[in-house]
């Protein structure tokens, strides 16, 4: 039994530095694209870990009014994300990890990093940090209720709400593509640019005071502290990538109690997969312009009414 | 017996208190809260042995109505609601010990707060109508005194008078009820009603009876309007009460009517309590967000809270309507735990908002800022009340937020039309709501405690008296532990649920770890506090070492980025309205017709422009400034009659005889 | 030894003289303080004695506790005026000449309920019900304004008009029992009359009714006939007020329930049940409606009066055990309870030099304990725990939820709508910056306090025998 | 009683009851006055009739009292109030002459309506009761129908005249003298009243409706 219990800790445990190492290449990854698509060179695809590397070495500078809620602010939410990333299966369902909380829990950890990043911002007490805040909340109020219809929608389907169960659920049903699913992964795609900042709800790479919204926040992070916080994005950027290949494109997971061969195999084919939607992302972002701030409510929105309607197709019958 | 005897004794000592205080004047006064606080005590101590040993205790005396006499009993019910109720008391009688024995305690509010918490406990263990609803309109009538304690302004009169009306509203309501469940005979004991339970059109007019009853005193959508006005209206200690647990009074009402006395609930019975608290519960943090009064927002927030228990009861009946005791327990679970979450976190809101009053004498949050480096304990307290009420998973609002979303997401499952629809939209309601109440409370705690004083006030605050600190710490401890405990709150339940809708939630031992909360079966669904708070302590801290060890360990404060313009002045900050301006864009034009206009001087013309905000309060419109306005237009026009000459009154009195003149002779 | 029943009429018929003779005023206060706590130790010596049956006087369960009540709020009242009196007579309103008729006047109208109360003879309490309203009508004069002479011109031409048609009523009655009972004293005697009910002609029984409700109802101040209440109450001097409002509203009503205790006997009369419950909503409501506009203290508490008596009527009209217990449980919280109101609101007036209320504000500043006991009062009447009137209203509300369900809805409706103005003219009245000339008080708060501890006790535990009382006359009335 | 006699007293009744319609018709003050002295004396005459054919002679006591006091004494105070106060002859009614003899028609039937023979009281009895209801109700309807004080007055008393009418009626009820000089002590007051008070000093007019200016609590004053 031991022999077990030290697999699944080790399991779990190479889960978590895999999610917390290919992080930083999947931003360098879409980074890159989304150069070659404006036909640029584009920086290599290690620039995000010498960008992390260089911002540990420099000193960080605070501002006067900062507290102490601003220093610790990153750690907590660098915790919370890497958490959060841990729960979702990537390469093996059912791990130790499944057992401790399900989808509901997750989207609340992260509301959690978000409130923490959102207080952050607010406290150095410039108009940058409150302009921030100010519209992430906003962003939340919009992308919550969607999201807790995607929920809806996979808890109907699947009968669970942990992630483990829904994606074992998706492994044993035959294949088919049903419409309920397509509208909900339409759904989750939205959520997921609106929640990373992504191009049509803000653009991650700008300064511009006006449009930026999650830039505004961590505007007065320098040096060890920007460095956690990046961090954080990019891990929170591969969750949202593992969640919608979990619980969409589940093939290739291996079961929790399959040997070391099967996680291989399972390793190679979650890589494959979040490589895909690296590359997916920079063409959808770069076909697209970014958004007026009051436009958020249609785009998120839309998003809101494609879960809805995938509930209610869910109605009608179960094979929908 | 002996339980009912102490809590006697416990509840005699209130009085006591009550009516010495009455009498004492001066420094004197303070004692009244020891004695609270350890009535308190004995009372909660009473009411977790009946909740733990589940055995009821009933006792009769010969007092109230003839022929009836005054039916008490304790049983789970009771004891959970007491334990949250002399919990709310016991750190509001701590909080009121740092009073300032000279300044600070007038006898309008001393004598009135041991009756106040008397009339609570004695609501709870009533078991007859008359006894309940005498100790009912005491507790409001002892609230409506403590909210015009300050009454030279005329602004917590106003609020007192609509408080009192109210109440009387939700009386009268709760009498029809209390009078459809005892029927012509005025079989008024529980015990009676129990026995034979009324018939569906009845049970239908007690429910909706009960519903405005309960609700005006929680603060459901339309009944809600006195309370953002009366509870900041109270001294901070009693807002804590009135809002943290008196509204939990309504609810025990509620569950006592719906779940207890009115038999076996019909599927459409629901509908009401789901409907009224899932919009009371979006539009009560809506008016929060728009809100700039601390205590008002708080307030608004209660009524959030409220909504979202009310919600969780229509679920349980649904359920147990359906013959699916499971599912009712996990929505009751939800409801319960819910309410001994709110009185918790909202408690310790309500008093880091006393403490900001105490330290700064100002309430609206445009005038504070910057208090986290002078009030840094309240400060902490008050960020894991914020981070609690926000429903954020280490803390206690999570674990009743995650018990409702499971109840929920299990909804769909019921059989009827209604309730099947009805529950994804609830989902999204409830969803909003869980994310309207984060940026509510982070806009709070930005404004207030975080950023640079915007008053002369906030920049000289400091920290208040070790009591006060001792009350909210106390109350912060328990929010963290909730939060980590969460199922073991759950498994002390069962009795309750057990009572209520016929089974219990699945014990810890069924998932992995021994304090995993379980919703239905441990495949189903799981949340293991303490695993996750844990992992995200033990990855804090890695971090944290990491990086020290891997980065320069060097920091410099420097000023904050202005984009090169000089003038730091506080003023740039974003201020409560400017944090909520773009909810408002989203939210407020559907909700109160919400308009912004611009004024803009012609060109050259160097005065300032002028913004305005107009908001729409329709509920305010509607249910409270229309009814008022006709009582007076009518009693304007009535009042002719007292101006008549004789003669007229004359041919008043012989029109009348001959009415009845006619009617004699045509009926007989 | 004189019977106690003789005494409770002896001993005021004696006293209107003595008293009218007495020329100096405190030593007639005293005298006429000493003639009340006489008839009140006589009336509670009526309990332990029991009565032999003649034509003239009777006492049972109905008028025991009605005179035992009265006899007792005459006498706090007695006490009330000798202090109040005091100051009106230092600010001159008025003469000590002026006071020996008054306290005439005090005890001819004690004199007359007493008769009214125990009458076995419909004629007699006829008598007893009509020389009481022409004392008042005296005393409501008696300050010699324009107002008050207004006032009391209105109340004797309304008065006489009801009494007028109240007499007739009584002879309708005797002409229909005459034909049963036979002629003469017995077919005017109360238990005659209920034994002999199911035989009398229905139609002519109804038609007495009609005006004795008219009739009486004027006494009563029901809705429609209520015009002389607010004046007579706000010009006389407050002990009648409170003498008013305590005492002879509930002597009218008691006659009006004689009465229906005979309808309620003959099966094919109208149903009086309807009437007196429309009359009794509409006074509800009215006075609900008017007291918003009311400016004047005692006018306020005049139409506070008219509601509770259409309240009264409305439970009694309802019937059945439940709704007539609560009408006579309310019958005597509210006469204790007014006349403490008017006790606290005298000193008010006296305190604040004037009866307006936009004048009076903030006395919980300047006077603490009238502040305290004015709020009691108001809280008493407005139907709040832990008073009497709270238990009355408990019963009569849910009893009628479970039997008409729509008329429940309007006496609530009522009920809050006056809940509303009551508590609204509270606040103003005790809370706020004091405002006006401040008096300091020299009155006695004692006879206000005893009534409300009676009313408190009442609230929270009935003693048996009056449990027994209400209960035997709610089985009686039908 | 014999057939003949109750025709004599319902001759009489019916006599008062034609004086309160001519009561109705007056627009003169002194006119009304002296239709209601007749009254009296009908009323007088009708109580008489009422003790012989009851043989019970205190009824006759009433009957002196109807004629002397209501009869003459009244009456002349009232002329010389009405002269002393210089009081406007013509009476000021609310509604026409007309209106008012319908509405009174309408209540002598509404009486006689109320009045029928249902139980087993005899007829006779009714009859007599329904003339003194009429009586009473056109009394009242003269109260309301007048806006002088003394017109109102005499309503009153011919209301009042209606119910000793009734009173004497009913065979053998105690308490009729009692009453009856209770009602007259009442009107004593109200002539008292009215000449005391010098209604005409005080409110130079006997207008009823000057009365209003002294309210308490007035409605423009306050």
């Amino acid at each position: 039994m031991t022999r077990d219990l030290v697999v699944q800790f080790l399991a779990q445990g190479a889960q978590m530095t895999l999610v917390l190492l290919i992080a930083p290449l999947a931003v360098g990854v879409v980074r890159r694209v989304k150069a070659r698509l404006m036909r640029r060179q584009g920086p290599p695809l290690l620039q995000a870990y010498l960008d992390l590397a260089k911002l540990l070495r420099k000193e960080s500078v605070i501002a006067e009014g900062a507290s102490w809620l601003f220093r610790s602010a990153p750690y907590l939410i660098f915790a919370l994300t890497w958490v959060a990333a841990a729960l979702v299966p990537s390469f093996a369902s059912g791990l130790m990890f499944n057992w401790a909380a399900d989808v509901v829990a997750l989207v609340a950890l992260l509301g959690a990093a978000r409130a923490l990043l959102a207080l952050a911002g607010m406290d150095v007490g410039t108009s940058f940090g409150g302009i921030g805040s100010s519209r992430e909340m906003m962003i939340a109020t919009l992308a919550e209720p969607a999201m807790m219809l995607i929920v809806l929608t996979l808890a109907i389907a699947a009968g669970t709400t942990r992630l483990a169960g829904v994606a074992d659920f998706f492994i044993a049903e035959p294949f088919a593509v049903r419409v309920s699913m397509a509208l909900s992964l339409i759904a989750l795609v939205i959520v997921a640019l609106a929640e990373n900042a992504r191009i049509p709800v803000d653009n991650p790479a700008t300064h511009l005071e006006l449009t930026m919204v999650h830039e505004a926040m961590v505007l007065e992070y320098s040096g060890r502290h920007l460095a956690v916080i990046e961090a954080a994005a990019a891990l929170k950027l591969v969750l949202y990538f593992s969640l919608i290949v979990c619980l969409f494109v589940p093939f290739g997971i291996a079961g929790p109690d399959a040997g070391i061969p099967a996680f291989g195999l399972g390793v190679l084919a979650y890589l494959a997969k979040l490589l895909g939607l690296a590359v997916l992302l920079p063409i959808g972002e770069t076909s697209v312009a970014k958004m007026r701030v009051f436009r958020y409510p249609l785009f998120v929105g839309s998003a809101f009414a494609a879960a809805a309607l995938a509930v209610f197709l869910l109605f009608v019958s179960k094979g929908f | 017996m002996p339980e009912l005897f102490v809590s006697g004794v416990a509840l005699g000592a209130l009085a006591v208190a009550a009516f010495l205080a009455a009498l004492t004047r001066g420094p004197a006064l303070a004692l009244v809260y020891p004695v609270s606080a350890l009535a308190a005590i004995t009372l909660g101590v009473v009411d977790l042995r009946v909740l733990l040993a589940g055995a009821d205790v009933a006792a009769r005396l010969p007092i109230g109505l003839p022929g009836i006499g005054l039916h008490l009993r304790l049983d789970s019910l009771s004891a959970f609601f007491g334990i949250v109720i002399n919990g709310g008391v016991l750190a509001a009688s701590v909080y009121g010990m740092g009073f300032d024995r000279a300044k600070e305690l007038t006898p309008r509010v001393e004598p009135l707060f041991p009756l106040f918490a008397a009339a609570m406990n004695l609501v709870l263990i009533a078991d007859d109508a008359y006894a309940f609803l005498f100790s009912w309109e005491l507790m409001s009538l002892a609230s409506w005194a403590l909210v015009v304690a300050r009454h030279t302004d005329p602004e917590s009169r106003r609020a007192a008078h609509l408080y009192l009306i109210m109440a009387a509203i939700g009386t009268a309501a709760l009498l029809f009820a209390f009078g459809g469940l005892a029927g012509p005979a005025g079989g008024y004991a529980f015990d009676t009603v129990r026995a034979h339970p009324p018939q569906p059109t009845v049970a239908a007019l007690v429910l909706v009876a009960a519903l405005v009853g309960c609700g005006s005193k929680g603060g459901l959508i339309p009944l809600h309007a006195w309370l953002p006005l009366a509870h900041p209206a109270a001294p901070s200690h009693v807002s804590a009460l009135m809002s943290g647990v008196m509204t939990k009074v309504a609810i025990y009402g509620f569950v006592r009517i719906a779940f207890d006395l009115l038999g076996p609930p019909i599927w459409w019975w629901a509908l009401p309590p789901i409907i009224l608290g899932a919009m009371t519960a979006v539009l009560g943090l809506l008016y929060a967000v728009l809100d700039r009064d601390l205590k008002r927002v708080l307030a608004y927030s209660t009524i959030e809270n409220v909504g979202v228990i009310f919600v969780a009861l229509g679920l349980a009946l649904a359920f147990s309507a359906n013959g699916q005791p499971e599912g009712a327990a996990v929505a009751m679970a939800a409801a319960l735990l819910h309410v001994l979450n709110h009185s918790w976190f909202k408690s310790l809101l309500f008093l880091g908002a006393g403490a900001v009053l105490h330290a700064t004498g100002r309430r609206d949050l445009d005038g504070l800022g910057g208090l986290i480096h002078r009030m840094p304990r309240t400060a902490a307290f008050f960020l894991v009340g914020a981070l609690a009420i926000s429903a954020l998973p280490p803390l206690n609002g999570f674990v009743s937020e995650w018990l409702l979303f499971q109840a929920v997401i299990a909804a769909p499952a019921l059989p009827q039309a209604a309730l099947h629809f009805a529950s994804p939209a609830i989902g999204a309601m409830l969803a909003l709501a869980a994310a309207l109440a984060a940026a509510c409370f982070v806009r709070v705690y930005g404004t207030a405690f975080l950023g640079r004083p915007r008053s002369a006030e906030a920049a000289g605050a400091h920290d208040v008296p070790l009591a006060q600190q001792l009350a909210m710490g106390g109350l912060a401890l328990l929010c963290i532990l909730g939060g980590l405990m969460g199922s073991v709150l759950a498994m002390a339940l069962a009795p309750v649920l057990d009572k209520l809708v016929g089974a219990a939630l699945p014990g810890p031992g069924s998932g992995p770890t021994p304090f995993s909360l379980i919703a239905f079966d441990p495949a189903r669904s799981i949340y293991d506090a303490p695993v996750i708070a844990l992992f995200v302590a033990i990855a804090s801290l890695t971090t944290l070492v990491v990086v020290h060890r891997l980065s320069e360990r060097r920091t410099r404060r420097g000023p904050a980025w202005d984009c090169g313009f000089p003038d730091p002045s506080p003023a740039t900050q974003y201020t409560a309205s400017s944090f909520a301006q773009p909810l408002r864009r989203v939210y407020g034009a559907a909700a109160f017709a919400a308009q912004e206009t611009v004024v803009m001087p012609p060109p050259g013309d160097m005065r300032p422009a002028r913004f305005s905000v107009v908001v729409v309060d329709h509920l305010w419109r509607v249910f409270y400034a229309a009814p008022g306005r006709a009582v007076i237009g009518l009693s304007e026009r009535l009042n002719v009659l007292q101006f008549l000459t004789i003669r007229r009154y004359l041919v008043l009195m012989f029109v009348t005889l001959v009415i009845l003149l006619s009617i004699a002779a045509v009926t007989t | 030894m004189i019977a106690p029943v003789e005494a409770i009429l002896i001993l005021p018929a004696t006293a209107i003289p003595v008293l009218a003779l007495i020329s100096s005023y405190r030593l007639g206060a005293m005298v006429n303080i000493f003639a009340c706590a006489l008839t009140l130790t006589a009336a509670t010596a009526l309990l332990f004695t029991e009565h032999p049956r003649s034509d003239l006087i009777i006492i049972d369960d109905f008028n025991i506790f009605l005179i035992i009540l009265t006899t007792f709020v005459g006498f706090t009242t007695s006490i009330f005026s000798a202090t109040y009196l005091a100051h009106e007579i230092e600010i001159g309103r008025l003469t000590p000449v002026l006071l020996r008729f008054y306290h005439a006047m005090y005890q001819a109208l004690m004199f007359a309920m007493n008769v009214a109360l125990i009458a076995n003879n419909i004629g007699l309490m006829w008598v007893g019900v009509e020389v009481a309203t022409l004392s008042t009508v005296m005393m409501v004069g008696i300050y010699r304004t324009p107002e008050a002479i207004e006032a009391a011109w209105k109340y004797f031409i309304l008065g006489s008009v009801g009494i007028g048609l109240a007499f007739f009523g009584t002879i309708l009655v005797y002409l229909v029992a005459q034909e049963v009972v036979g002629e003469g004293l017995p077919a005017m005697s109360w238990d005659l009359l209920v034994r002999s009910a199911p035989m009398l002609d229905p139609k002519l029984l109804s038609l007495a009714f009609v005006f004795l409700l008219v009739g009486y109802g004027t006494k009563v101040g029901l809705a429609p006939f209520h015009a002389w209440l607010p004046d007579a109450h706000a010009e006389g001097p407050t002990p009648i007020s409170a003498v008013l409002s305590g005492l002879l509203l509930n002597v009218a009503l008691y006659a009006l329930l004689r009465f229906k205790m005979v309808l309620a006997g003959n099966a094919s009369a109208i149903d009086v049940g309807a009437i007196m419950v429309g009359l009794g909503l509409i006074s509800l409501v009215f006075a609900a409606f008017m007291l918003y506009r009311r400016r004047d203290i005692k006018r306020l508490f005049a139409y506070s009066s008219i509601e509770h008596m259409g309240i009264a009527a409305f439970a009694f009209g309802m019937g059945g055990p439940l709704a007539n217990f609560a009408g006579l449980l309310h019958m005597t919280m509210h006469s204790l309870i007014k006349s403490g109101i008017f006790f606290a609101v005298g000193h008010i007036a006296q305190v604040k030099g004037t009866q307006r209320i936009a004048a009076i504000s903030g006395i919980s500043v300047t006077h603490p304990v009238l502040a305290l006991l004015f709020s009691l009062g108001v809280i008493a009447i407005a139907g709040l725990p832990p008073f009497g009137m709270f238990t009355s209203e408990f019963m009569l509300v849910s009893s009628t939820f479970a039997r008409q369900p729509a008329l429940s809805i309007v006496l609530v409706a009522g009920l809050l709508i006056a809940f509303g103005a009551l508590i609204l003219r509270l606040q103003d009245i005790v809370f706020g910056e004091p405002t006006g000339e401040t008096h300091p008080a020299q009155a006695s708060y004692i006879p206000a306090y005893v009534h409300l501890t009676v009313v408190l006790i009442a609230g929270l535990w009935l003693p048996g025998p009056v449990v027994q009382w209400f209960r035997g006359v709610a089985a009686l009335l039908g | 009683m014999s057939r003949l006699q109750f025709d004599v007293a319902h001759l009489l009744a019916g006599g008062m009851l034609v004086l309160s319609f001519a009561l109705l018709y007056q627009d003169r003050i002194i006119a009304v006055i002296n239709v209601f002295a007749l009254q009296a004396i009908a009323l007088s005459l009708s109580v008489a009739w009422q003790a012989l054919v009851q043989n019970a002679p205190h009824l006759l006591v009433t009957a002196a009292i109807a004629l002397v006091v209501k009869g003459f004494v009244v009456p002349f105070f009232l002329q010389r109030i009405v002269r002393a106060l210089q009081i406007h002859r013509g009476i000021e009614q609310v509604i026409g002459a007309g209106p008012t003899m319908l509405t009174g028609l309408g209540l002598v039937a509404l009486s006689i309506l109320l009045v029928q023979p249902v139980g087993e009281v005899s007829i006779y009895v009714r009859e007599d009761l329904a003339f003194a209801l009429a009586v009473i109700l056109l009394g009242l309807l003269l109260m309301i129908t007048r806006r002088n004080a003394v017109t109102q007055v005499i309503g009153f008393m011919s209301l009042e005249n209606g119910l000793v009418l009734a009173a004497t009626g009913a065979k053998g009820m105690p308490l009729v003298v009692e009453i009856s000089v209770a009602f007259s002590i009442l009107i004593a007051f109200i002539v008292f009243g009215v000449f005391v008070f010098r209604m005409r000093e005080r409110f130079d007019t006997v207008d009823v409706s000057a009365l209003d200016r002294f309210r308490g609590e007035r409605r423009d004053v306050a």
